[in-house]
């Protein structure tokens, strides 16, 4: 079989090629010339990932370019289909948030020629967009195990980037979980090339039977995957990880790098194993997921600490992910149009994505204007940050999934799948994590609120321009809902799913 | 019983002495050896894949060796990260274990923005 | 003529064989590490050396006979450094002094 | 015969894992695997996969022992506190259990491989001769998966990022490492004299055959990054400064060059990464050149670790 290239195939290169260009740049001209390439880069990033997306809905097929001109299964493929396009589309656009308020925390200081912590950020920011750009476009399934790594590599050191013993700590646990899991994958795709002879996620589509040897590998794969991805009960290296981290380097690894693994599970699961997977494991699978949400939650209410709290509402929110894998095939089942489930699955990424990223970001700003972000302790936030305030309970209005929110639209995709294919019960965990989610938010919200004492001044002021950024994210994953009225992209190029046109 | 197979089922052992490795040991560079373990075992399942599939003159199927050449690659620079974060944690707190206790839990004065 | 060649190269291989054996049987019986030193020192020299000498007339291909020539020169200046860092090593009585760039750190500070 | 070498190379190199394992010290535990990489070259020989066992020898056993060594060597004063934090016979009982079971998921995946295993071999065979080169693997490497090896050219150097990330901040912009301390009159010092011209002349050599036999950038930049190694353990050169142009420059040129030149096979042959017609073998020939001594530096350097000394 031969892939051919299609037009817009090298947008694919680009796209994965770009930051990698940026981090060489980067690492050669160094101090504070490493943040403007990063910031050009990015916007650079960002404009090819809406022409990409513009090629891709122009077309209406997805995407294919054969790297070297040698096809599968001898050569290697990037393939972007409309679930990737939106993933792309999503890191573009909230890494270009996070990269603009990074410039208030990542600046090199006046009088030196570079400093550790701004040059290593902007060059690992760069690292962690173009893996995650890899992992989304790459049509082989070794390839994307270099890019597991690749996003490893990138994610772990900005974890500790502080320096503190306890970073330090969560970063080891976290490359000790991704390094498990990496060895899980590989040897997962070492059986499915000794049973089937290829690599590529179409070819092995074609040749994977339901057999003993497949579903190990299935099952060796996404054990390693969830490791990365964080899903309950892997869920406990996640927590001082997420919330030990700087801000914006939390905001970058919570909403954009546990996605990465996220995606590949889902890529796995529809594409390449969709004859081989039983129901049931489906229903194993939302079945952690449905533990993460409720204990995530319940755990997250506990939490003295604000970043912590966030952190451990990413793990409940990761739980909402995984939902889709039984929606989507029980709609299968039901002859029903299953793609609503799956576009479901993936707005509730993106959402997550922007909404994670502005709550990340607003603790950030909330910690440095009180110097703590104890939560029983958020007294006089409203007065000084009302901006930040109002961005976090956008996004926390999203993650509950108020209308009209991406987590609304979201949230409403999978409760009707649910309903349609009568998964009654997954109706009820989403209804009980969002009634947890809504207590959290509106804990931190209401504390916030209260005036403080009249002597008390903010420790440092914020610039406006980070309040600024972090309100127009929130906002943009509040309003992420109006999808409702655009042309479902997450279908392009997925002929095995769209079974009935619906909506 | 062929070699391939016999080095398959020694590869079953490498993993599983890797895995037991991983939870008991809690030195933290013992885990790392443990981890290289794994990775080896996962290694040999590759070559003997690649060994099986000897064809046309060629005394294993060139394709997944190279994978495997990247392979190992890539877990040294797994291996040489994780050393260095465990001599940095080695200098910050003169362990170098995993403690159990959440230290960022606790830490409520921890400054980590600046 | 190949039968000279022949039980040449088997005597001396199991020569080799010997001294390497010899060596192990020393490394683990020897009393304490300077004669163990001693024990593998002989081992890595002399049996690899006869080994490759026996191997000589075997090849046919001079670029070949040279490749291992000069190996056995390198593991003998390989093995002749080591042994000599290990005793001095042995001689401070000092066990962790593995010369090695972070020893080198400790020796430092 | 077979059987019988197969099984004494497997007794011993299972040995020294489980030597690895349950050794009571990290020093002797690390100690035990060394030879048993060198134990695991020869599987990979055994398994007819030379140019796997090169680069095992010199990545997986020989960089990998030193980094593990060095790291053991700094972490002697914890083992008394490991050897303390031994687990609960409940917790070891768990564990055991758990990777039995693990290993038998393994065992009976590679028990339940097709007895007619596929190949791509005659694939490769077929077009290899597009390529020009020889050597099957480095066919495959700079290639049909090219791609693959220009990103790991990347982990390495994102894993090297890491390892810097990891510098105290007034350390930043220093050099790796303690200060050397050189003894003119030592052996190791000769040897840090004597061998390097002969190591560069065998990596070059090694990286030059590596076109037609088992061979090529990453086995030469190993034994590139051994004898800097070497150099630097002897104290006779001091580690460079990590701010330096320069040597960012040399990490960065391997693979910048290596995109670059997919970029001119984008516009010249019609892809990225694919080479004009008749001139592959050139172009092979000249990323892995150019790669060699970035892949050298970037290897030493993620063996020194993150800079300690600040610039004075």
């Amino acid at each position: 079989m031969t892939t051919p290239t299609t037009g817009g195939g090298l947008l694919l290169v680009l796209t994965v090629l770009l930051p990698v260009v940026g981090v060489l740049l980067g690492l050669v001209v160094g101090g504070r010339h490493a943040q403007r390439v990063a910031l050009v880069t990015l916007l650079l990033g960002l404009a090819i990932a809406v022409a990409l997306t513009g090629q891709l809905m122009h077309s209406g097929e997805a995407v294919v370019y054969v790297l070297g001109g040698w096809s599968p299964p001898l050569g290697v493929a990037l393939r972007a289909d409309g679930i990737s396009i939106v993933m792309i589309l999503a890191v573009a656009v909230v890494v270009a948030f996070i990269a603009i308020y990074a410039c208030g925390n990542f600046g090199t200081p006046a009088g030196v020629r570079e400093a550790r912590r701004p040059v290593m950020f902007w060059l690992l920011l760069l690292a962690i967009t173009g893996s995650l750009n890899l992992v989304f476009v790459s049509g082989d399934v070794f390839t994307l195990y270099v890019a597991l790594e690749l996003l490893t590599f990138a994610a772990v050191p900005l974890v500790s980037l502080d320096g503190r013993a306890e970073t330090l700590q969560a970063a080891l646990r976290y490359l000790l979980y991704a390094l498990l899991g990496s060895m899980l994958y590989l040897l997962g795709i070492f059986l499915l090339y000794g049973a089937y002879g290829t690599l590529d996620i179409a070819l092995l589509a074609q040749r994977i039977q339901p057999e003993t040897l497949a579903w190990a590998a299935a099952a060796l794969m996404t054990a390693g995957l969830l490791a990365k991805t964080a899903l309950f009960p892997l869920h406990l290296w996640l927590p001082p990880a997420h919330a030990g981290a700087p801000a914006a380097a939390s905001a970058v690894l919570s909403a954009l790098v546990i996605k990465g693994a996220w995606f590949l599970v889902v890529r796995l699961w529809f594409d390449v194993f969709a004859g081989v997977v039983a129901p049931r494991s489906m229903q194993l699978l939302a079945a952690m997921g449905a533990a993460a949400i409720l204990i995530g939650n319940v755990v997250a209410l506990q939490q003295a600490r604000l970043k912590l709290l966030i952190a451990y509402s990413t793990v409940a929110q990761i739980g909402y992910l995984f939902l889709m894998f039984p929606l989507a095939a029980g709609l299968n089942a039901a002859q029903l149009d299953s793609a609503a489930a799956v576009s479901g699955g993936m707005l509730q990424a993106i959402s997550h994505a922007t909404a994670k990223a502005a709550m990340f970001m607003a603790a950030g700003l909330i910690y440095v204007t009180l110097g703590h972000d104890r939560v029983a302790d958020l007294r006089g936030v409203g007065r000084a940050l009302p901006m930040t305030l109002v961005a976090f309970a956008l996004g926390g209005a999203s993650l509950i999934g108020l209308p009209p929110s991406g987590g609304f639209f979201a949230k409403w995709l999978l409760l009707s799948a649910a309903l349609a294919s009568m998964q009654w019960w997954w109706v009820a965990v989403m209804i009980a994590g969002g009634l947890l989610t809504s207590a959290y938010v509106f804990m931190v919200v209401v504390r916030a609120l209260q005036p403080a004492e009249p002597d008390w001044k903010p420790r440092t002021r914020v610039p406006r321009y980070q309040q600024g950024v972090v309100l127009a994210l929130a906002v943009c994953s509040f309003l992420l809902g109006v999808v409702a009225w655009c042309p479902d992209v997450t279908r392009i190029g997925r002929p095995g799913l769209s079974v009935v046109e619906a909506r | 019983m062929t070699s391939t197979t016999f080095f398959g089922l020694c590869a079953a052992a490498l993993v599983g002495l890797g895995c037991y490795g991983l939870i008991v040991n809690a030195q933290l560079l013992r885990k790392l050896l443990a981890f290289n373990l794994i990775g080896h075992g996962v290694f040999l399942v590759c070559a003997i894949i690649a060994h099986r599939g000897a064809a046309d003159g060629l005394g294993g199927d060139p394709v997944p060796q190279a994978l495997l050449i990247t392979a190992i690659v890539v877990a040294f620079a797994a291996s040489a990260l994780a050393v260095a974060l465990i001599l940095r944690l080695f200098e910050e707190t003169g362990s170098a274990s995993l403690t159990r206790s959440d230290g960022l839990a606790k830490s409520d004065t921890a400054e980590q923005e600046h | 003529m190949s039968g000279v060649a022949d039980i040449f190269t088997m005597a001396l291989v199991s020569a080799g064989g010997f001294f390497f054996f010899a060596g192990v049987i020393g490394l683990l019986r020897f009393p304490d590490a300077c004669t163990r030193l001693h024990a593998l020192t002989k081992a890595d020299n002399l049996g690899l050396g006869l080994v490759i000498l026996g191997l000589l007339p075997q090849i046919g291909s001079i670029q070949l006979a040279l490749k291992l020539m000069v190996i056995w020169f390198l593991v003998l200046l390989a093995s002749a450094t080591c042994s000599q860092l290990i005793g001095r090593a042995i001689r401070r009585g000092d066990r962790s002094n593995v010369p090695d760039l972070t020893d080198a750190a400790e020796e430092s500070r | 015969m077979t059987l019988a070498l197969d099984s004494a190379l497997a007794l011993l190199f299972l040995g020294l894992a489980t030597w690895t394992i349950f050794a009571r010290e990290t020093f002797a535990s690390v100690a035990g695997f060394l030879p048993y990489g060198l134990l695991l070259t020869a599987v990979w020989l055994r398994l007819a996969a030379i140019d796997v066992a090169m680069t095992e020898a010199a990545i997986g056993a020989g960089l990998t022992g030193v980094l593990l060594v060095g790291a053991a060597a700094r972490l002697r004063s914890t083992e008394a506190a490991a050897a303390a934090e031994r687990p609960r016979v409940l917790t070891r009982l768990l564990a055991a259990i758990v990777s039995i079971a693990v290993a038998g998921v393994v065992a009976v995946c590679v028990l339940l491989l097709p007895p007619s295993a596929p190949t791509l071999a005659p694939e490769v065979v077929a077009n290899i001769a597009a390529t020009g080169v020889g050597n099957p693997i480095t066919a495959v490497l700079l290639s049909f998966r090219a791609m693959d090896t220009l990103l790991e050219a990347v982990v390495l150097l994102f894993a090297l990022i890491g390892v810097w990330s990891l510098a105290p901040d007034r350390a930043w912009g220093g050099r790796p490492g303690p200060a050397p301390v050189s003894d003119p009159n030592g052996t190791l010092t000769y040897l840090a004299r004597v061998l390097p011209p002969i190591g560069i002349v065998v990596a070059v050599y090694i990286l030059w055959v590596g076109a037609d036999d088992p061979g090529g950038k990453f086995q030469g930049a190993t034994i590139l990054a051994a004898m800097w190694l070497l150099v630097l353990m002897a104290g006779l050169a001091d580690a460079p400064p990590v701010s330096g142009r320069g040597l960012r420059t040399g990490l960065i040129i391997g693979p910048a060059i290596f995109i670059a030149i997919g970029c001119l096979g984008a516009v010249t042959a019609g892809a990225f990464l694919a080479y004009p017609q008749g001139h592959a073998k050139l172009w092979i020939i000249v990323i892995e050149v150019a790669l060699m001594p970035s892949l050298a530096i970037t290897l030493v350097l993620l063996l020194v670790g993150a800079p300690q000394r600040a610039m004075t």
